[in-house]
């Protein structure tokens, strides 16, 4: 029976030795030759003015939060949508439609949740 | 060459291994959360070549799921690491051990 | 009335009372003060159990044991355990002993504890007590036996750190507490075990099937449950918790910790006697360990200055004897035991109660015109009480005479049957008995040594304590000396119940007709090889011995203390010297033994001989718990509080779970 | 496939799931009634009606035969009725208690509730989830909906570092289940938890199919907060908000045992994997018991102890037997009721929220004698976690015991009763100070001296009931333990493998 795992550690092995490796080349093989330039936040463009920790409105992050749920929420749509044609030959149409609207729906009360909130509000 | 299934396989361990080697050994609490969201984008890899071998399903499905909880999982990570920066000014895992022993 | 009935009162009375006095008085202040009627109910829901008890008792069938199943407590597969009872005779005398002693002591309560800011709450911890000793004693299974045998644990640190403001009380508590866990999760096991492998855990089942159990795990079994028991029976090694209770208020002393809680662990080993029977091998750790402890705790008793530690090692060494009964295979006699030594010691406990209760007032005065400070459990300042408190040392003498084994009193017989049991279990071949039987003669003159000097230096003799022409005690109220009195008359006739096999050819015996199980009852007994001729005349020589010996250990502590005591302790002091001081030290070490481990533990302590009992017997309990805080205390730093060590953890324990599934 | 009839099944559905539907859609309904009326008072008792609506169909439901739903995603019958139940129950009890203490603490969001609402959604989706993707669904609302929960009270540093270590590790530990769900199905070809078995023995892919076995273990012993994956745990619950860390503690832990039950009963060879959680549940019972000794705050002690408490449980799984998987069903429901209680009273003893986190036992000196009720229920409570008869405690560590020795487990018992005899020492170390110490000798209580408590009807009301229940669940085990033993046994019965 032990022997069966023989691949399973080899290629635990092979993952963790890779993995590690990947890390550690880079500082291994690459040059380094810093100068004032090299070493600077910003290789080329502005030099940097100021703190970095300029804080920024809490709704910058808000926004970019709420656009990526409602985006990724997007994904379940590629398959219902590709295989639409097929409920409709089946005359199950209505159906999913109705179930593709709930889902809508849900995404919906979200947004209006948000919006109640004040969360797109940008001042 | 035939690349098989193998390799996808193999990809994917290492890619996941990257991710929990990020998670062990980076501190900035972002490139942490950047690392698990590796890991899970490696397993989506595994899923996907496992569905296609097999001519299942039932993995993609999986991975449709798993985006959108990695997608919400982003997101609340990122609203506590703001909420915490706004405490702490840092975003450095080892600065946080209000609670310990 | 049917026995269901009765039963049902018998248990929910106490458990009423335990709620009357304890819960409503926390939600209604007034009620706290009422003391007439918080001690009319807490002893009037004692003793109407006893008159119920003693009901069932006279209308009990001998040999049809009766089972009150109230209903099935859980049903589970093959796990079935019923909320059930059992009448029989063993449990019949059991719950005598418990609610009719108990009802005496709860009286007596009810004057000492007059005042107390917790009187109510006394009460109500006493109650409950009555409830959990009742289940455990009545209870048809294991699980209902455990119910009670861990309800009385908790009772017992409730009432040790009773008066819990003082932080050496709270510690005795703890300590009680803790020990009595380890003796807890050895009872729990043996209970899986005898679940295991019968199926079923009411005493039927195990005491019909017990003998049929492999030997490796029967021996296993009946090795954890005479663990179980030394906790709660303060044996070695566990017995270091009942000296520190003490520190409780003293009618729990005569209660839990001399009359009911601490044989229990006899009552549990009585009860399972076809299975333990069957473990001969056990028997024999069960009898050393008796025998020691037994020598142990009297000649620590000899060395005591504090009447109420005196009391308690003779508690420990009393309980030896019961054990050292159940070694070889007496159980009946241990129970006998059980039963004088409830009279005799709640008799000799609230005797002392009675003194400390007069010393208290003593104390006050001397500290009030001198600003001086004495002790009033120290017997070196008494002495003379006689004049003073003429109920209470009458007691205390009849009492101190049964325990020292004065014939005709109670004690001389529970013992002397003891001694003669195990000289007969010796006679038929088991040579381990021989030693029980020597180790017990010793003890016993040590018992009559130890008890009459604690009687002598306490009520004869000069009067020691400051002042002792302007400062007079009082004898306690009548509620006080009328259960001194009762448990004194019992003292006196309650060894007749067990006439000895000389008399009548054993016919007489009544408390062998009633449990042996030849004539029907529920406890075993080993079958022995019929007796020669010449055996009459041995039993008489033994019952002369016996009776010899506790005179010969009564009068020379009469002769050496009765005028001035404390000078023949210092005799003893300088005569015996170091093993004096071992004594004094509570511990059991003879200096000849092992000169070369004393030498270097004298260094080390003061105390010299002491630094054995605390660094190795106590040491062996406390170390247990200082190295579990030891170890919580290191193991804590592996919570660093930073994440990515958690993560790290988390890794690890993925790497465990895999290699465990793959080389599993 | 034939689509033509795909919604055919629909309304049975529908009933079949019925209790989920309505939380679910409830929630939803509360973050709309939120939206427009901000923090409404009447948000918290609509979820509660809900709940309440969804545990009595529940009891119902819980004789049912077994079945599956939405496509064999779901299984229904009895012993999914018996999860949500306690999952319910939780979420119920939480709530109510939760009413006043985010009132006092000043975060009383409408929003909480329906997060709370959400996370049993999930809870009900991974205890009775029939196939992997639905567990995973199931496993991540919940999560994601605690880390919110977790990190409740922003402003307060404490509680956001709680959250982020929650989420971060997680997230991380998803990582690995998910892993594990993968390797699963590529070994068995099927995410269907009844078919892997068949699918292993087509496949032959024994590696793959062991290897994910042990990375889903990480996940569930994760979530259940097992040693060495439990350092999470005193942290998490030490900064989170309470009552809430009661219903974290309590329904989280009840919904992903359910889950590896379901895992390990209908899925896995029984061989294996006994020895892994044999060792796991030592090791938990050992670090939760022994660490909790250490503790001062009483929230951190009561983390370590949940932690102890998840390795008896794992006793009752590592037995393997259905005895086993019944005793640690009735373990969770007892679990779960005298955890809430004591949470409960820990809330009660707050007057900001913030003392939760430093707050020491000390400083409780003599609480019994001036808050009566709390200190008298914290009895019942505290003894019930130690196990003494005649609470449901005691019954719940004899039926993880008991089939542990009777599948030839002794060693395992052995220690978890010498374990449990250690964590006598901490419980009642909570008794001892809150009714024998006085105030006056303990500096640190001064402090707490002059607070007036407030006991609110409503969280007295579920203290009592939880007291209530303990005791019952003491005195008449019987019919609860059988119900759970009968999802395990005959050919009716609700775990029986479905198609």
């Amino acid at each position: 029976m032990l022997t069966d795992f023989v691949p399973l550690f080899l290629m635990m092995a092979l993952a963790l030795g890779l993995a590690l490796s990947l890390l550690k080349l880079h500082q291994l093989l690459g040059p380094k030759r810093p100068n004032l330039i090299k070493t600077a936040a910003y290789e080329s463009g502005m030099d940097p003015i100021g703190t970095a920790r300029e804080r920024y409105s809490v709704k910058f992050y808000l926004v970019a939060m709420i656009f990526i749920v409602f985006d990724v929420e997007v994904v379940f749509l590629y398959p219902w949508a590709v295989s639409f044609r097929d409920f409709l030959a089946a005359d199950a149409g209505l159906g999913v439609m109705m179930v593709v609207s709930f889902f809508i729906l849900v995404l919906g009360i979200g947004l209006l949740y948000d919006i109640k909130k004040g969360g797109l509000e940008f001042e | 060459m035939e690349i098989t299934l193998n390799w996808y396989l193999s990809l994917s361990a290492v890619l996941f291994v990257i991710g929990v080697l990020g998670v062990l050994m980076r501190r900035n609490a972002i490139v942490i959360l950047m690392s698990v969201e590796l890991m899970l984008n490696a397993v989506n890899l595994t899923l996907v070549a496992l569905s296609q071998a097999m001519g299942d399903v039932a993995g993609q499905i999986l991975v449709f799921f798993v985006m959108a909880v990695a997608a919400a999982e982003a997101a609340i990570g990122l609203a506590i690491i703001i909420a915490l920066f706004r405490k702490k000014v840092t975003v450095d895992v080892n600065e946080f051990h209000l609670f310990k022993y | 009335m049917d026995a269901a009935l009765l039963v049902q009162l018998i248990l929910l009375l106490p458990l009423a009372g335990a709620v009357f006095n304890g819960i409503l008085p926390l939600f209604l202040p007034a009620l706290r003060t009422r003391e007439p009627l918080i001690g009319a109910v807490a002893t009037a829901v004692v003793a109407i159990p006893f008159v119920l008890v003693l009901i069932l008792f006279l209308g009990y069938e001998p040999g049809q044991p009766v089972i009150v199943d109230f209903f099935p407590w859980i049903v589970a597969g093959d796990l079935e355990v019923h909320f059930a009872y059992r009448i029989d005779e063993l449990s019949l005398v059991m719950g005598l002993i418990v609610t009719g002693v108990g009802a005496l002591i709860h009286l007596y309560a009810v004057g000492y504890m007059h005042g107390d800011s917790g009187f109510w709450r006394f009460f109500a911890y006493l109650n409950l007590f009555i409830f959990a000793m009742l289940n455990l004693v009545l209870g048809d299974n294991m699980v209902v036996l455990f119910l009670g045998w861990e309800g009385v644990g908790v009772c017992s640190y409730l009432l040790i750190g009773f008066w819990y403001t003082n932080l050496k009380n709270s510690a005795a508590a703890n300590k009680a507490f803790i020990v009595n866990r380890i003796g807890d999760f050895a009872f729990l096991v043996a209970m899986f075990l005898l679940f295991r492998e019968l199926g079923g855990l009411d005493f039927t089942t195990i005491t019909e099937g017990g003998g049929a159990i492999p030997e490796a795990t029967l021996n296993w079994i009946v090795l954890l449950l005479f663990i179980g028991a030394t906790g709660k029976s303060a044996q070695i090694p566990l017995f270091v918790w009942l000296p520190d209770a003490m520190a409780g208020p003293t009618p729990v002393s005569a209660l839990i910790h001399a009359a009911t809680m601490v044989t229990s662990g006899l009552y549990l080993l009585a009860r399972l006697s076809p299975v333990v029977l069957a473990a001969p091998d056990i028997m024999v750790v069960i009898a050393v360990v008796a025998a020691l402890t037994a020598i142990m705790a009297a000649s620590i008793a000899i060395a005591q200055n504090d009447i109420k530690k005196v009391l308690a090692y003779s508690t420990v060494s009393q309980l030896g004897y019961m054990f050292m009964a159940a070694g070889v295979g007496a159980f009946f006699v241990a129970i006998f035991h059980v039963m004088t030594h409830a009279f005799f010691k709640a008799c000799l406990f609230l005797g002392s109660g009675s003194v400390i209760h007069a010393m208290h007032h003593v104390e006050h005065e001397v500290e009030h015109k001198t600003g001086k400070h004495i002790d009033p459990q120290d017997m070196r300042t008494m002495g003379g009480l006689k004049k003073y408190m003429p109920a209470t040392s009458r007691t205390y003498f009849i009492a101190m005479l049964a325990i020292a084994g004065i014939p005709p009193l109670a004690g001389f017989f529970s013992k002397d049957e003891i001694l003669f049991k195990a000289f007969e279990y010796g006679y038929d071949g088991h040579a381990y008995a021989w030693f029980v039987w020597i180790v017990g003669l010793l003890t016993a003159v040590l018992t009559a040594f130890y008890m009459a000097r604690s009687y002598y230096l306490t009520f004869e003799g000069e009067e020691r304590w400051p002042l002792a022409d302007q400062v007079h005690p009082h004898e306690s109220p009548w509620t006080m000396t009328v259960p001194l009195w009762v448990l004194a008359g019992l003292s006196v006739v309650g060894g007749f119940l067990g006439l000895p096999g000389v008399i009548a050819h054993g016919e007489w015996n009544l408390i062998h007709h009633w449990l042996g199980e030849p004539y029907g009852g529920p406890v075993a007994e080993p079958v022995l090889a019929p007796h020669g001729e010449g055996f009459l005349a041995i039993e008489w020589g033994l019952i002369l011995l016996g009776a010899g010996i506790a005179f010969a250990g009564w009068l020379f502590a009469r002769a050496k203390y009765r005028t001035d005591g404390l000078a023949y302790d210092a005799h003893l002091r300088a005569k015996l010297g170091g093993l004096y001081r071992a004594w004094e030290g509570k511990y059991y070490w003879d200096e000849l033994y092992d000169r070369l481990v004393v030498r270097p533990l004298m260094r080390f302590s003061e105390r010299g001989l002491a630094a054995f009992d605390r660094y190795v017997v106590d040491g062996a309990v406390n170390g247990v718990a200082a190295l579990t805080a030891g170890i919580s205390r290191g193991l804590r730093y592996m919570q660093t509080g930073i994440v990515q060590n958690y993560a790290l953890a988390i890794v690890f324990g993925a790497l465990l779970v895999i290699s465990l599934i793959l080389f599993a | 496939m034939d689509l033509t009839n795909i919604y055919a099944s629909l309304p049975a559905d529908l009933v079949a799931t019925f209790s989920m539907v309505l939380v679910a859609l409830v929630a939803l309904a509360l973050v709309v009634w939120d939206a427009f009326r901000n923090n409404a008072p009447g948000i918290p008792w609509a979820g509660v009606v809900a709940l309440g609506v969804a545990i009595v169909w529940e009891l119902f439901a819980l004789g049912d035969a077994p079945g599956t739903a939405w496509y064999g995603m779901v299984r229904t019958g009895g012993f999914a009725a018996f999860v949500n139940i306690v999952v319910l129950i939780g979420a119920l009890l939480s709530i109510i208690l939760s009413v006043p203490y985010l009132r006092e603490i000043r975060h009383a969001h409408g929003e909480v509730y329906a997060i709370i609402l959400f996370a049993t959604v999930g809870m009900m989706l991974l205890g009775t989830a029939n196939n992997l993707v639905a567990v995973f669904v199931g496993l991540e609302t919940m999560s994601i909906s605690l880390y919110i929960l977790t990190g409740l009270v922003r402003e307060d540093e404490g509680a956001t570092e709680s959250a982020l270590k929650y989420f971060l590790l997680g997230a991380f530990s998803t990582g690995f289940f998910l892993y594990g769900i993968a390797l699963l199905y590529g070994a068995t070809g099927t995410m269907d938890l009844a078919r892997m078995s068949e699918g292993l023995a087509a496949g032959e892919n024994l590696v793959m199919f062991w290897a994910g076995v042990g990375l889903l273990l990480v996940g569930f012993l994760f979530k259940v907060s097992a040693a060495p994956f439990h350092m999470w745990t005193p942290d998490v619950y030490q900064g989170a908000p309470t009552t809430l860390t009661a219903y974290m503690s309590t329904a989280t832990k009840a919904a992903t045992f359910a889950s590896l039950i379901l895992v390990l009963y209908a899925a896995l060879p029984p061989e294996r994997w006994t020895m892994v959680l044999a060792v796991i549940a030592v090791l938990t019972m050992v670090v939760g018991n022994v660490l909790a000794i250490a503790q001062q705050n009483v929230k951190r002690m009561l983390a370590y102890s949940s932690i102890a408490h998840a390795g008896y449980v794992l006793v009752g799984l590592a037995a393997g037997t259905p005895a086993g998987y019944a005793g640690a069903l009735f373990y969770l429901l007892v679990y779960s009721i005298m955890n809430i209680g004591a949470f409960g009273v820990m809330a009660l003893l707050e007057w900001d929220g913030k003392e939760g986190q430093t707050q020491t036992l000390n400083s409780l000196a003599g609480i019994g004698p001036r808050k009566p009720l709390l200190g008298a229920t914290m009895v019942v409570f505290m003894f019930a976690l130690v196990g003494f008869p005649p609470l449901g405690g005691f019954w719940g560590k004899v039926a993880v015991f008991a089939p542990a020795v009777e599948a030839g487990l002794t060693w395992l018992v052995i220690v978890g009763v010498l374990a449990s005899a250690v964590s006598a020492y901490y419980y009642l170390r909570v008794l001892y100070v809150f009714w024998m110490r006085s105030p006056e000798d303990e500096p640190e209580a001064a402090a707490v001296q002059d607070r007036v408590f407030a006991v609110p009807v409503t969280s007295a009301a579920v203290l009592i009931v939880c007291v209530v229940l303990l005791l019952y669940f003491g005195v008449r085990p019987g019919g609860i333990l059988e119900t759970t033993a009968s999802f395990f046994a005959g050919p009716g019965a609700s775990m029986a493998l479905l198609p």
